[in-house]
């Protein structure tokens, strides 16, 4: 435990002294990584672990985004307590709707989560507080003042989402690794087995869907601060969908693999450009060049390593333990 | 009293095109146990294909004929090219439950990118086979058209067409008979493979219909089709995924309740109007309404 | 040699070998009984000699033509139908479609609808059922289904598993003789998988005993019921 | 804790990974963002797809046109334009990751021609615009609210207000449909409010308000709107919305039978784009509409003209106000790169739009606002008629142009000449 702590604490100082050597650009996409991690690791714990399919992880993220820039703006409290809002609301809703979910198997849990999906963000256009397609403004204030005039305003996101995203990997690697993280694997693999030694998988099920959610919400809150603005816009059913192609191409359970599934998200929109740039095809090439990459990508990957790019390492090493 | 039948009716008009597209995934999920996302994607592509005949030669008719066949071919490619590959990978480990889902989602992905990349993101529109007005009924004018007839005959015709084909004839009873138990048909002579085969290529040919009569009074972009996609899954799992029947009935009662939503609580709940419709559905029958005894789960 | 011949077939699933070195013969016409206990592998043997399972070594010849590697469908094509295990009928269809389901591929209804007469003949109360869904059917009947389904695409050899699980032995012996009864009036090979041996035994020309995934014993039926030892071990009286 | 050790290898081998990627790139040095000795880069934020798109995607390959135009013919001192387009979907969400791509990846010097009340608002707190410095010239967006110097000091609009346009119309209302019941549809954003607040100053009362949310409108939605038009029995009915909404709502009119007097905001009226849209343009018959521009049908003006023919040999889309609006950008664009000098910095530019704006020559009748305290565009509309073929003819057959703010002032007729065109389109200002 205690090695843990310290290596965590050794990748925060070293993502920290990389911030400060790179560009605007690359210190805005770290702050993306930063939030992509979190949300995949609640892909992990959710499908990799606990074994259901959510297609609805960005109608999470956008409770957890509205939760905290409604607690900001409203109370006017602490940046920290907004973080804190949205794990709260946002694990709620996730408690709410895990307990629905607990009875539905396969397609149907898929069916009822796009439906989600699609059906969440659309709602802030009912409601004049939610603010409608514009949206509302998530502002967590300019960096202090005494870390320097050179310190930009995306550093200070990245700083925060770094840091968050530490945690996150953090607490969620511990309870993966605890009694709830055993049984969970169990159910996946054995659900009549472990129901006859006498868990309650429902409970735990729900329990995965909450903890999953709270994560969700955690990065849709993030997302909202790098963006400055909650918006149904940001949640979409297209970020949904790269969410589980992240996760598949990290690797479905591998916690670890989430910082590679993040970093992958971020980057193929970029690559593509750059390919774009050079086939010169304009912007119907770079609107689409992205997604084809991802696709391909996605279909070869559930072909030949399904489990995530991960799958052979991990067998050297269960065969050499 | 008025607002009501006009709501019932658009309702039935809209419910019977998300019919098709359910019946579309409940078609793929009975011979194939998938989910299949890509159906949007097939469908669009169809579309596409019909929007190039129909805007050529201006004859919606042939449009939609060419997109039957360009949907039943891309049907059939997509089982035989992409499917059988997949499934002769027998994916095991914590991807499994993913693994075809995410498939079809990637190559629902493919496609758009592919469409993207040919015809551009811009809005096609394809000249309406019957007039969007609205019919006039002695003094007062109905919001229900010529076109929203039209939609519902053309429906109706492939719902009996396929109702005969599958009852009626031999090609209907192997579809039927490899959906339930692939390896007892087998063993009574079917050849299951390209039985799957036909009914991906009925699936994609009802779902290019679907995109046609959708883009008849919308337009076609490279993502018009998703809420298609997401409404038609609804449908069919209110219906209980297995049941042609109840596809189409989920459909209908899916469509009434969005009119209902739009016309009398708001526009922007209509999309969580179907979480609502579903999450109630399930709770009471969590298999659907349409459900047998024993459900098969996936 | 015409009728079925067996040779060294093995079959593995996975790591696990489930047959090896099998082999047996069974002329045109002949009823072999295929006799050995809850696990022995004989369910195995008939899914690889109707193209279920893989073979991982050996042939098997039909009419002096190879017939494993082939896929199921293609083997009721050249004659050769396998009742499955557990009363292989489709429930959610109809009687009457589980029998069209046995002639579509030879794409003559009326043909199709002869097979069907004659198949009602032999088992009248099939004909009182015919649009009745064949979950309504109780054991013995989707047994006879699914006999009659087999029947319906005009096989010249019937591989049948275990007709007699689960039903009641009146029931039972009513199957066996319609067995014994078909075969002599259409010429029919067959290969009857059963863990009731005495019954099987009884109307079969050949017996092979299968243990752990091989043949212990295999002769004419009769030699096979005058074994002692063999009646000890593995016939079970 | 037992099987720790490959763990944390994994661990390690992605944080490498991820922070080789940050390395990827290292810190240029510049003088100026965006401006190389051949080049000017400049970078857009427009919805090239999705709901909103149809009609504003053809403005940034008109801009594209003329720039090609400008650099065959010399470029600016010499300097080549880039444009750089990015589609946002008209999302704000989207509009603020293309922005810090334009402003962090490819560096342009400044932005041209952004798109959208929504999304600029978004854009221009979230990239932090004003204290970047990034200029962001001639917003293709009415919303008054970008009036303000003081939040918005980098920012320069072009298109008259939706307040002034509104406070025009409620002139052309009081003046010619006086005591008719008054409909309106509006977007339920900073773009109809405006519109609304204005009307509401000027005195104007509708019967019957019909507020819809953007990216909600649809054939389904608009029969929403017309029952409720129709119950209220609106004759004159003023439309303050996006083109694809004015679609289905001219569309199910249509269909419904409901013909009242139409008024169509400026921004929704695009014959062609209408079209395009499936709505015959037989529908926009007789529909008044305030206006900025000429018709982009008429040849006789000599910006009309010039455009036209810079289109035909370079852009090969239909010509229409879009397409007009996107031409003009350019050209004042490179108005303002010129006025900037031959070393341009943003500083620069943005003080030469301060102290020259104003006399740049644009296609509108209406004067330019631009002043060290005032980022105001153009003042003035006019009203004009559509007929059966989707042209349009000024009301009461001249030109009669009204200017006035976006505050309380006087609606004015005005006698304002604009500036002539530049010779061939070519501008010489310095």
């Amino acid at each position: 435990m205690r090695k843990k702590i310290i290596l965590f604490i050794l990748l925060g100082w070293l993502l920290l002294v990389i911030g400060d050597r790179v560009d605007e650009l690359r210190v805005y996409q770290g702050a993306q990584i930063a939030m992509y991690t979190i949300a995949l690791a609640s892909i992990v714990l959710l499908t990799g672990y606990s074994g259901q399919v959510s297609l609805g992880n960005g109608a999470m993220m956008a409770v957890g985004g509205y939760a905290a820039a409604l607690t900001l703006n409203n109370l006017g409290s602490p940046v920290w307590f907004a973080f804190l809002m949205a794990i709260f609301f946002s694990a709620l809703f996730g408690a709410l709707l895990g307990t629905a979910a607990a009875r539905l198997s396969g397609p149907y849990l898929a069916g009822t989560t796009l439906a989600l999906a699609v059906g969440l963000p659309a709602i802030a256009n009912q409601f004049s507080f939610l603010g409608g397609e514009p949206g509302i403004f998530f502002d967590v204030g300019l960096p202090p003042q005494r870390l320097g005039q050179e310190f930009t305003q995306y550093k200070w996101f990245f700083w925060i989402a770094t840091l968050i995203a530490l945690l996150a990997l953090f607490i969620t690697s511990n309870i993966l690794q605890s009694r709830f993280g055993r049984t969970w694997r169990a159910i996946r693999s054995n659900p009549l087995a472990t129901e006859l030694s006498g868990i309650h998988s429902s409970q735990m099920k729900i329990l995965a869907f909450t903890i999953s959610s709270a994560l969700a919400g955690l990065a849709g809150a993030v997302l909202a601060m790098t963006i400055s603005l909650v918006a149904p816009g940001a949640y979409t059913l297209t970020l949904s969908f790269a969410l589980v192609t992240g996760a598949v191409l990290a690797g479905v359970s591998s916690l670890p693999g989430v910082v590679l599934g993040a970093l992958i998200l971020v980057a193929i929109p970029e690559i593509a450009d750059a390919l774009a740039n050079r086939l010169g095809g304009g912007e119907n090439v770079s609107s689409y060049l992205p997604g084809l990459i991802v696709s391909i990508l996605l279909i070869l990957s559930v072909i030949f390593t399904p489990n995530g790019p991960g799958e052979n390492l991990h067998r050297h090493h269960r065969k050499k333990a | 009293m008025q607002k009501l039948l006009e709501t019932l009716l658009i309702g039935v008009s809209t419910g019977s095109i998300y019919a098709l597209m359910s019946l579309a995934l409940v078609l793929v999920w009975r011979s194939t146990r998938v989910v299949n996302f890509a159906q949007a994607g097939q469908a669009m592509l169809s579309t596409y294909f019909g929007y190039e005949i129909a805007s050529r030669s201006e004859i919606f008719w042939l449009g939609l004929a060419a997109a039957i066949i360009a949907g039943a071919l891309v049907g059939a490619g997509v089982d035989f090219f992409f499917m059988r590959v997949l499934f002769k990978r027998a994916i095991s480990g914590p991807a499994a439950v993913v693994a075809p889902v995410i498939a079809t989602l990637g190559l629902l992905g493919l496609i758009r990118s592919i469409v993207g990349l040919t015809w551009g993101g811009e809005f096609k529109s394809i000249q309406a086979p019957a007039s969007k007005d609205g019919l006039t009924i002695g003094q007062t004018t109905i919001p229900f058209s010529a076109l929203n007839i039209l939609i519902i005959a053309t429906v109706s015709l492939i719902l009996i067409t396929l109702a005969i084909i599958f009852q009626r004839t031999n090609l209907g009873l192997s579809l039927r008979a490899s959906a339930y138990a692939p390896e007892i048909a087998q063993l009574a002579g079917i050849r299951t493979a390209r039985t799957r085969t036909i009914g991906w290529a009925i699936a994609g040919g009802v779902g290019a219909v679907a995109g046609m009569l959708v883009t008849s009074y919308n337009f076609l972009s490279p993502y018009s089709l998703d809420l298609l996609l997401v409404f038609g899954f609804i449908a069919a799992v209110i219906g209980g995924l297995e049941s042609m029947v109840g596809s189409v009935i989920g459909a209908l009662v899916l469509g009434i309740g969005l009119t209902f939503i739009l016309n009398y609580v708001g526009t922007s709940l209509v999309f969580i109007g179907g979480f609502v419709v579903l999450i109630v559905v399930l709770l009471v029958k969590p298999d659907g309404i349409m459900a047998r005894g024993k459900a098969r789960r996936a | 040699m015409s009728g079925l011949a067996v040779s060294e077939l093995a079959v593995s699933h996975g790591a696990i070998v489930a047959l090896r070195g099998i082999s047996f013969s069974v002329q045109v016409g002949q009823l072999a009984a295929v006799i050995g206990s809850n696990g022995a592998g004989k369910t195995t043997l008939l899914r690889a000699l109707s193209g279920l399972n893989k073979a991982s070594s050996g042939s098997a010849q039909w009419n002096e033509r190879e017939i494993l590697g082939a896929r199921p469908d293609a083997l009721v094509r050249s004659g050769i139908s396998h009742v499955s295990e557990g009363k292989s009928v489709i429930p959610e269809l109809s009687v009457r479609e589980n029998l069209v389901l046995g002639g579509i591929w030879r794409g003559d209804k009326s043909d199709t609808n002869a097979a069907i007469a004659e198949v009602v003949e032999l088992f009248p109360i099939l004909g009182q059922r015919m649009s009745q869904s064949a979950d309504t059917l109780s054991g013995g009947e989707r047994q006879m289904l699914a006999i009659g389904r087999a029947l319906v695409s005009r096989p010249k050899l019937m591989l049948l598993d275990e007709p007699s699980l689960g039903l009641a032995p009146i029931v039972i012996e009513q199957i066996f003789a319609t067995i014994d009864q078909l075969r002599r009036k259409l010429g029919l090979t067959v290969v009857l998988v059963e863990q009731n041996a005495m019954s099987a035994l009884e109307i079969a020309d050949i017996g092979v005993i299968i243990n752990l995934g091989e043949v212990v014993a295999s002769g004419t039926a009769s030699e096979l019921i005058d074994d002692p030892a063999l009646r000890a071990a593995y016939l079970g009286y | 804790m037992i099987r720790k050790t490959p763990r944390k290898g994994t661990w390690l081998a992605a944080t490498v990974l991820a922070s080789g990627s940050l390395f990827a790139t290292a810190l240029p040095a510049y003088a100026e963002a965006g401006v190389s000795a051949r080049e000017i880069k400049l970078g857009i934020t427009l919805p090239l797809t999705g709901a909103a798109s149809p009609g504003y995607n053809k403005i940034g390959n008109a801009m594209n046109a003329y720039f090609k135009y400008v650099n065959d013919n010399g470029g600016v001192y010499g300097r080549k334009i880039t444009l750089i387009q990015k589609n946002d979907e008209y999302s704000p969400q989207l509009a603020i990751a293309k922005t810090n791509e334009l402003i962090l990846k490819d560096k342009v010097f400044a932005l041209v021609g952004p798109l959208g009340t929504a999304t600029y608002t978004a854009v221009h707190k979230s990239v932090n615009l004003a204290k970047r410095g990034v200029p962001s010239l001639f917003l293709n967006t009415g919303f008054s609210g970008f009036s303000d110097k003081k939040s918005y000091p980098t920012s320069f609009m072009i298109l008259s207000s939706y307040a002034m346009e509104a406070k025009i119309v409620a002139q052309f209302l009081k003046d010619n449909h006086a005591g008719k019941k008054l409909g309106l549809v509006y977007q339920n954003d900073e773009f109809g409010i405006d519109a609304i607040t204005a009307f509401k100053a000027a005195g104007t009362k509708f019967d019957v308000t019909v507020p819809y949310t953007s990216g909600s409108q649809s054939a389904a939605t608009a029969q929403t709107w017309v029952s409720q038009l129709a119950a209220g029995g609106a004759q004159v009915v003023v439309f303050f919305g996006v083109t694809s909404a004015t679609a289905p709502l001219l569309a199910v009119s249509a269909a419904a039978k409901y013909a009242p007097q139409w008024i169509l905001g400026s921004v929704g009226s695009d014959p062609l784009t209408l079209r395009a849209l499936g709505v015959p343009v037989a529908v926009l018959n007789g529909a008044q509409t305030p206006a900025g521009n000429p018709s982009p049908n008429d040849t006789s003006d000599e910006y009309v003209k010039q455009f036209q023919e810079i289109n035909t040999k370079y852009n090969d889309a239909p010509f229409d106000d879009y397409v007009l609006q996107g031409m003009n950008l350019g050209l004042m664009t490179v108005q303002a790169l010129r006025a900037a000098g031959s070393n341009p910095t943003r500083k620069g530019l943005i003080r030469a739009m301060e102290s020259k704006g104003s006399s740049f020559a644009s296609v509108a009748y209406s004067p330019l606002g631009y002043s060290k305290t005032s980022n105001v565009g153009h003042t003035g509309y006019y009203m004009a008629v559509m007929d059966a073929n989707g042209d349009r003819k000024p009301f009461g057959g001249t030109v009669k142009l009204y200017t006035t703010d976006s505050g309380s002032g006087p609606v004015v007729l005005s006698t304002f000449k604009r500036p002539a065109m530049p010779a061939k389109g070519l501008p010489s200002n310095s």
